[in-house]
């Protein structure tokens, strides 16, 4: 058994949380902040990376609830570090999808890469992380 | 005399935001729609976002410069960089088409799906230019 | 290279929100508290006026140019415009000074008020430049 | 008696509205809202001109609560039209003073002539404009 990861945060900038990430079992939750965009998209990348290569971690979950604005590249960071797991039957969940943030996802084919979940819960259910969480 | 205005400014990531707002503000005496502005701030990001990150190859100290029309109800946004330029513009419109194997190669796609149009004047080594422009709902 | 921006926009009304919010975007990089952001985006908004309605008399295609500086914790603010000027600058900052009946004359008292510095270079016919600076509390 | 005068609306450029009036008795009541700055100081003057033309005001209330920003030219139309009052031992009242609005307030000294009060009702009864806006 995995033990549960104490929840890691990531600065962007001056002391505006990015991204909080919390493993799960195979599971990595992100939950994302603000905008995502070319400002904080190394330091996204970087987090999200060091999480991977640390934990065993099969499936992403990305909860999109905070953040207010996304291009692609944000789109971009998510969607690599989704490749990383893909090939070993990685699912990718998505939640907390906001009118603009749903729009950018649909023209980008994430939404048909990915599953939408009603919440960070469900999608662990999903996804057989445990009850982190929830 | 049409309203307009002209922003110049390093190409540094945080200030892809700084464009956003900008043309967001101006745009706001249009009384948009928050659709029509969100379509608005994500076509600027990805114009200035490429300008930075091809255009200055994520150089800091190149200079960007974003400039706005109004013209009736419509907005024409201008984003320009005197980077580097591209050879091949309609191959670099494809969607999926990146010379970064990090981006997703659909900024131009997402630019033309928030705007009405787009247009792109680039020369290698000189620079690049992009021309958007967007119709809003008259409000009336 | 420090950051920066600049900001031209013709002389009209509706610029004065535009040039605030601008500002206000560019020192959000600093993370500033709400006050910090209201007293500067007062600043602005007085120093902006000024340029529209004495600068230019309230004509609509006068072109004024804002700036700005990160100095560290510090911005720096200048605020730029090409027209009629003034003889006495000392007199134009006495608090409610005003060469119109409508106005109260405390524009400079309270970009003085909001910001920590504040110069102003002026010459008859030739235009006037604010230059006004603020050191935010660090956040460190 | 004066009739209660209906409610008069000001656009200030597109769809927004930057004053509502209403006269009660011999009192003027303005409620501002958005950005009170040059650009819709010349609409807010001559709106609040017009009212004290047609009506025979006595007391002025301004209700700020609906304002996000105002400098100091929004502030010179609110002395200017009070200065036609105060002669003629006009009052003025002020309501909903959010913290930036405040500042100027001070700043400008028309906290030392303003009377504030809770709401446009309290400012109403002190000025005995009868039971509008309450
Ligand atoms: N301002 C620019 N300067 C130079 N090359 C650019 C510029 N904008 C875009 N390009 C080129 O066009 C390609 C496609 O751009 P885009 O569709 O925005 O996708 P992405 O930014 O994800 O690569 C880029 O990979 C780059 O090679
Ligand atoms: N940009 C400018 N160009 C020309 N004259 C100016 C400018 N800014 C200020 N002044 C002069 O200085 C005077 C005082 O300015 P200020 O303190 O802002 O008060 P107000 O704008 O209410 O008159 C103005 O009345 C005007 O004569």
């Amino acid at each position: 058994m995995m033990p549960k990861l104490p929840l890691i945060i990531c600065l962007a900038g001056r002391g505006m949380a990015m991204v909080e990430l919390e493993v799960a079992g195979e599971v990595l939750v992100a939950r994302l902040f603000g905008e995502i965009d070319l400002k904080v998209a190394d330091d996204l990348r970087s987090t999200l990376e060091r999480a991977l290569d640390n934990f065993p971690v099969r499936h992403l979950v990305f909860d999109f609830e905070g953040v207010s604005f996304i291009d692609s590249t944000g789109l971009g960071v998510i969607l690599g570090r989704y490749k990383r797991l893909a090939d070993a039957d990685g699912r990718l969940g998505v939640t907390g999808l906001g009118l603009s943030v749903r729009r950018v996802l649909e023209l980008s084919g994430i939404l048909r890469v990915a599953e939408e979940f009603g919440s960070r819960a469900e999608a662990l259910e999903a996804f057989g992380g445990g009850d982190a969480g929830a | 005399m049409l309203n307009r205005f002209r922003l110049e400014f390093p190409s540094r990531p945080e200030n892809v935001a700084l464009a956003r707002v900008t043309v967001a503000a101006f745009a706001a005496q249009l009384d948009p729609t928050v659709e029509e502005l969100n379509d608005l701030k994500g076509a600027v990001s990805e114009a200035v976002a490429n300008a930075i990150v091809h255009g200055y190859d994520g150089a800091p100290d190149g200079i960007v410069i974003v400039e706005g029309i109004l013209y009736g109800d419509a907005i024409e946004v201008r984003v320009e960089d005197s980077g580097k330029g591209m050879e091949d513009v309609a191959r670099a419109m494809e969607p999926e088409f990146s010379t970064d194997p990090e981006r997703l190669g659909l900024g131009f796609s997402f630019m033309q799906s928030f705007m009405d149009r787009v247009e792109v004047e680039s020369s290698p080594d000189r620079g690049t230019r992009v021309v958007m422009r967007k119709q809003f709902a008259p409000r009336h």
